[in-house]
């Protein structure tokens, strides 16, 4: 529709058409950066107000009605903050870790079905895409602690990156069962495969969908796995050097990426944008049936932010693990157990169908 | 390839050293190979200060030792002085004594089991346990007027008489809290991460902790029965029959029940104390006037031009002739003693204080070495330090 | 379709790339700057830091990397196997089977000469 | 046995006294402090097993050493006192028989200046090391120009 209307314009302006394609592309990534950044908006307001929930506190309640703009003072407060680079620090690594970690995180979004056939990227191996780009992110990580010249980054990202290996292979693992069951790497045709609550995934791969959420925590550095910025042992972790925008950066991609794999999660085992029940209400009503991606969007962050709730709820319950024990748990128990899940996969799908 | 070494300092401005302490650790990738604590950066001089303020002077100032168990630092030096001077306390002011030094041990306690949850990076807990403080802080305020340094005890007995509905409240707490423990237990005692992160960790041993002349839970944790409170009683301590709990692990898994332990067994003392504290005129809560009896004008307590109102700012203060004196008391953190010797005049020769947390701070190392750096920072957080009592 | 498919993975890449820049550039116009030496300083719990912060990596860390490169690169060969899993039949089950029993004796192997240990 | 007469068979001179609230104090002479302490901590019928303390402090003519000893087997508390000299003080380190010995006894040393001789660390353990002084000393001159707060 949209896609028309571009068309249209050139066509009437007298453009170029090779054009069209390309403007398709910026509007595609315009809409899903804003996504992004309301995204990340509304989850960080939500984090601190769940945990308030959690432990009997109030949360944000000063900054708009109810503390709603709580987020938004705080993003235009980062923003005109001094960006101090340490002496000693190598500027453009430093400057550049940042943006190492931030940009593939929007590739992730853009890989994300939110309705029927509207991903910012269409591919057919858009999973393996999504598990290539979304592991990026640590060599951010890693930068950023090594250019910092400050040795609790430094453990901070010796611990980012030996977790972030480790988790990384039970997790690439957990989404194979996944294209064994659905015989397709394409998020569309995975969730198209899962249209109503019975053909869910996490009904024959429960183990996977454990496995992929425990890795899922270690990836996004959050609690029990939140070694790499552990607050009581190092301080800020790989982030403490840095200020401002930077900092910003970091903390924008975190809460970026915890909703993108929390949607990664819903579309892999939860059926995406599906609706539970194999219809949609908006498909019965004549006019509203052209829009029925909006309804498709609002079923996919539904359960998105059911599995970000439950994501926020183990940090208020866990407390951390220890190096050693993450690592051990990740090679010596998660990688077993998601080869096993995978044979078991295999052998279900060989013989039921 | 050489493998270097990370030198790395652990404080002063660090969020898990419970104040400023300073720990400079050599690491091997996450091991620790070598651990030193350096402590000294809140050295306020307190014995020192003792040296050019009288005894009513010097009293406030005592709170400070420990902020978190107030009433146990002035106690040691109220019973110091009254033992100097050889000065009775009121039945009611003892009781009055016993319950809040209770009460404040499960403050101290409970503050404790937060921030030590903090430290292995659960958030949670710390605001439950706050919860229920806040109670006993209330209960503080309203007693005392102050939430944290409370100088409430004075020499003889107590400033105040306890608030109307005081002990309502108390017995309401008392009765109410164990409920509250069962809901951290809940949460954490069979938590798996937790029984990981604690389970052998820091096992300090029976014998290491007595080389080390560790005290109080820590102790207690590794197996030997010792409690002033038990075995050198003091107040009226000796009229309670009571449990002290003791386990055997030693490690910071122990070293966390046997303080949970504690905390029941305070809510037990409590109850029974308020059962039984004498009723009787407010006046009668302390001595206001020391008298030896011999009623001559020239002598330091009975003379006209001498008499002691404890109450009141007295510019000669109290005179107390010289002696000696070395009282123990089990704070919440173990053995806290004041050493007091007097010389006649109104301010004390010398006023030392032996507190737990410096022999605790000084076994750190010894636990932390060959382990990771998680754990040290799980067991300086067992360890229960406070670091204005280790620097005083 | 122009910039289908790949084309568009890449530019959304670039795009990415220049919104974190540009995000970075705004904060630069915007930020006041007001350098001090104290500022500037590394943090180290307000000692003076001793020695180099950027030191070696922990020979371990590269025994971790070769395992995952290994593990990874033959869970990539699983993925084009799980695609068509179904028309392959029971002789590519069987085969993937030994495949990965091979990679678990690997994972064993490593588990008995503890390289999966982080003490020495 | 009874105590007295255990130290007596082991020739150890004191004389006791008794503190305000009752607790024992035994003066003995400095050379015969680590002896004493040993045979107290190995004997299997006292075993003082815990130093709890090293109170140091300056008697204007002399100095004083308290050393607060605890038994958890008899659950008995003894204090030993020992004098040393204001020039030189110096007195036997009980590192070898206590581990807590160390930091009280560096305390000491910081905060009055008096040396434990084989002690394996003796340094200031709660001022900085470029202190100035020993400020539990009664002589201690707070007015001195060098001390940071007179510095302006």
């Amino acid at each position: 529709m949209i896609k028309a209307l571009i068309a249209k314009l050139f066509s009437y302006f007298s453009l170029p058409h090779i054009l069209v394609g390309f403007v398709w592309v910026v509007f595609k990534f315009a809409v899903i950066a804003a996504i992004m950044v309301v995204v990340v908006l509304m989850l960080v307001l939500m984090e601190r107000r769940v945990l308030a929930v959690l432990t009997i506190r109030k949360g944000p309640n000063r900054v708009g009605p109810n503390g709603l703009l709580q987020t938004i003072a705080d993003a235009i407060k980062l923003l005109f903050k001094e960006d101090i680079v340490p002496t000693g620090a190598d500027r453009v690594l430093f400057t550049l870790a940042p943006v190492l970690f931030f940009a593939p995180v929007l590739v992730v979004y853009g890989l994300i079905p939110f309705a029927e056939g509207r991903a910012g990227i269409d591919s057919s191996c858009s999973l393996l895409l999504l598990l290539a780009v979304s592991s990026v992110g640590i060599l951010g990580l890693v930068s950023a602690g090594w250019a910092s010249n400050n040795k609790y980054s430094m453990l901070g990202s010796m611990r980012s990156v030996a977790q972030g290996i480790s988790y990384e292979l039970p997790l690439v693992i957990a989404a194979l069962g996944v294209v064994l069951l659905s015989g397709s790497m394409s998020l569309n045709e995975i969730v198209l495969a899962q249209k109503n609550i019975l053909d869910w995934y996490i009904l024959p791969s429960g183990i996977g969908f454990f496995i992929f959420l425990t890795c899922t925590l270690a990836e996004l550095n959050r609690c029990p796995f939140d070694l790499p910025e552990a607050e009581s042992e190092l301080v800020g972790g790989y982030n403490t050097e840095y200020s401002g925008m930077k900092f910003a950066l970091f903390f924008l991609a975190e809460y970026a990426l915890l909703f993108a794999y929390s949607a990664v999660i819903a579309t892999l085992f939860f059926g995406g944008y599906t609706s539970p029940f194999g219809v949609y209400a908006m498909g019965f009503i004549p006019y509203l049936k052209k829009i029925v991606f909006v309804e498709q969007f609002f079923w996919l962050m539904l359960k998105t932010f059911v599995i970000v709730y439950l994501i926020m709820w183990i940090r208020a319950t866990l407390p951390r693990l220890r190096a050693d024990q993450l690592m051990s748990f990740s090679w010596k128990f998660l990688l077993p157990l998601s080869f096993l899940n995978l044979i078991l996969l295999a052998l279900l799908k060989y013989y039921l169908g | 390839m050489v493998i270097e070494e990370l030198k790395l300092n652990i404080g002063p401005q660090h969020p898990s050293t419970h104040g400023v302490l300073r720990l400079v650790a050599d690491l091997d990738g996450e091991y620790i190979k070598d651990i030193e604590a350096k402590i000294g950066y809140l050295h306020r001089g307190m014995e020192k200060l003792a040296e050019s303020r009288n005894y009513q002077q010097y009293l406030p100032i005592v709170d400070r030792i420990d902020y978190l168990s107030g009433f146990f630092n002035a106690a040691s030096f109220c019973y110091a002085v009254e033992a100097l001077a050889d000065i009775k306390v009121p039945k009611r002011a003892e009781y009055i004594r016993f319950i809040t030094m209770e009460l404040n041990r499960i403050s101290s306690h409970l503050f404790w089991l937060g921030t030590f949850m903090l430290d292995l990076g659960a958030t949670s807990p710390l605001f439950y346990t706050l919860r229920e403080r806040e109670v006993i802080v209330k209960l503080f305020e309203d007693l005392t007027g102050q939430r944290l340094m409370y100088n409430y005890y004075c020499f003889g007995g107590v400033k105040r008489d306890l608030p109307n509905g005081w002990l309502t409240r108390v017995r309401e707490f008392c009765e109410d809290f164990p409920s509250k423990i069962d809901e951290y237990e809940k949460l954490i005692t069979e938590n798996p991460i937790f029984l990981e992160r604690t389970k052998g960790v820091g096992v300090l041993s029976k014998e290491k902790a007595l080389d080390f002349g560790i005290t109080g839970p820590n102790l207690r944790a590794s197996g030997v029965r010792f409690d002033v409170r038990k075995n050198l009683p003091y107040g009226i301590y000796r009229e309670f029959n009571f449990d002290v709990p003791v386990l055997n692990d030693g490690d910071c898994y122990a070293r966390y029940q046997i303080r949970l332990l504690e905390m029941r067994e305070s809510i037990k003392l409590i109850q029974r104390a308020i059962a039984r504290i004498p009723g009787g005129a407010s006046e009668k809560l302390h001595i206001k006037r020391t008298n030896c009896g011999c009623n001559k004008p020239e002598c330091p307590f009975c003379g006209e031009d001498t008499q002691i109102y404890l109450k009141k700012i007295n510019p000669i203060g109290l005179r107390i002739p010289s002696n000696e004196v070395n009282i123990w008391v089990e704070s919440s953190r173990g053995l806290s003693g004041c050493y007091v010797k007097s010389n006649g005049t109104n301010s004390a020769d010398r006023v030392k204080w032996r507190t737990p947390s410096f022999s605790a701070t000084q076994v750190l190392p010894e636990l932390c070495k060959g382990g990771l750096y998680a754990d040290v920072i799980a067991i300086l957080g067992s360890l229960d330090i406070v670091l204005p009592e280790v620097d005083r | 379709m122009f910039l289908g498919g790949f084309g568009a993975f890449f530019a959304f890449a670039v795009f990415s790339v220049m919104f974190a820049v540009a995000a970075l550039v705004v904060s630069f116009i915007l930020a006041p700057k007001a350098p001090s030496e104290n500022k500037k300083s590394t943090y180290e719990c307000g000692m003076q830091p001793k020695g180099e912060g950027q030191i070696n990596f922990s020979v371990k860390y590269y025994m971790f990397a070769i395992l995952f490169i290994i593990f990874e690169i033959e869970a990539l060969f699983l993925f084009p196997w799980a695609v068509i899993f179904k028309k392959l039949g029971l002789f590519a089950l069987i085969e993937a089977f030994i495949f990965v029993f091979v990679l678990l004796l690997g994972l064993v192997y490593a588990c008995q000469k503890d390289l999966l240990e982080w003490r020495r | 046995m009874s105590f007295y007469e255990f130290l007596n068979n082991h020739g150890i001179d004191y004389s006791q006294e008794q503190e305000a609230s009752g607790g024992v104090v035994l003066s003995i002479k400095k050379e015969d402090l680590l002896a004493c302490c040993e045979i107290l901590k190995t004997d299997r019928l006292f075993n003082y097993d815990m130093l709890l303390s090293v109170t140091g402090m300056d008697c204007r003519t002399h100095f004083e050493i308290l050393y607060d000893l605890y038994s958890t087997r008899s659950h008995s508390r003894l204090s030993l006192k020992i004098k040393t000299d204001r020039v030189n003080p110096n007195v036997e380190s009980l590192y070898s028989l206590y581990s807590s010995a160390d930091w009280h006894e560096r305390e000491c040393f910081d905060l009055l200046g008096i040396e434990f001789v084989n002690h394996p660390n003796l340094e200031r353990i709660l001022l900085p090391k470029d202190w100035i002084g020993h400020p539990l000393r009664k002589d201690y001159n707070q007015e001195d120009e060098r001390l940071c707060w007179n510095k302006r």
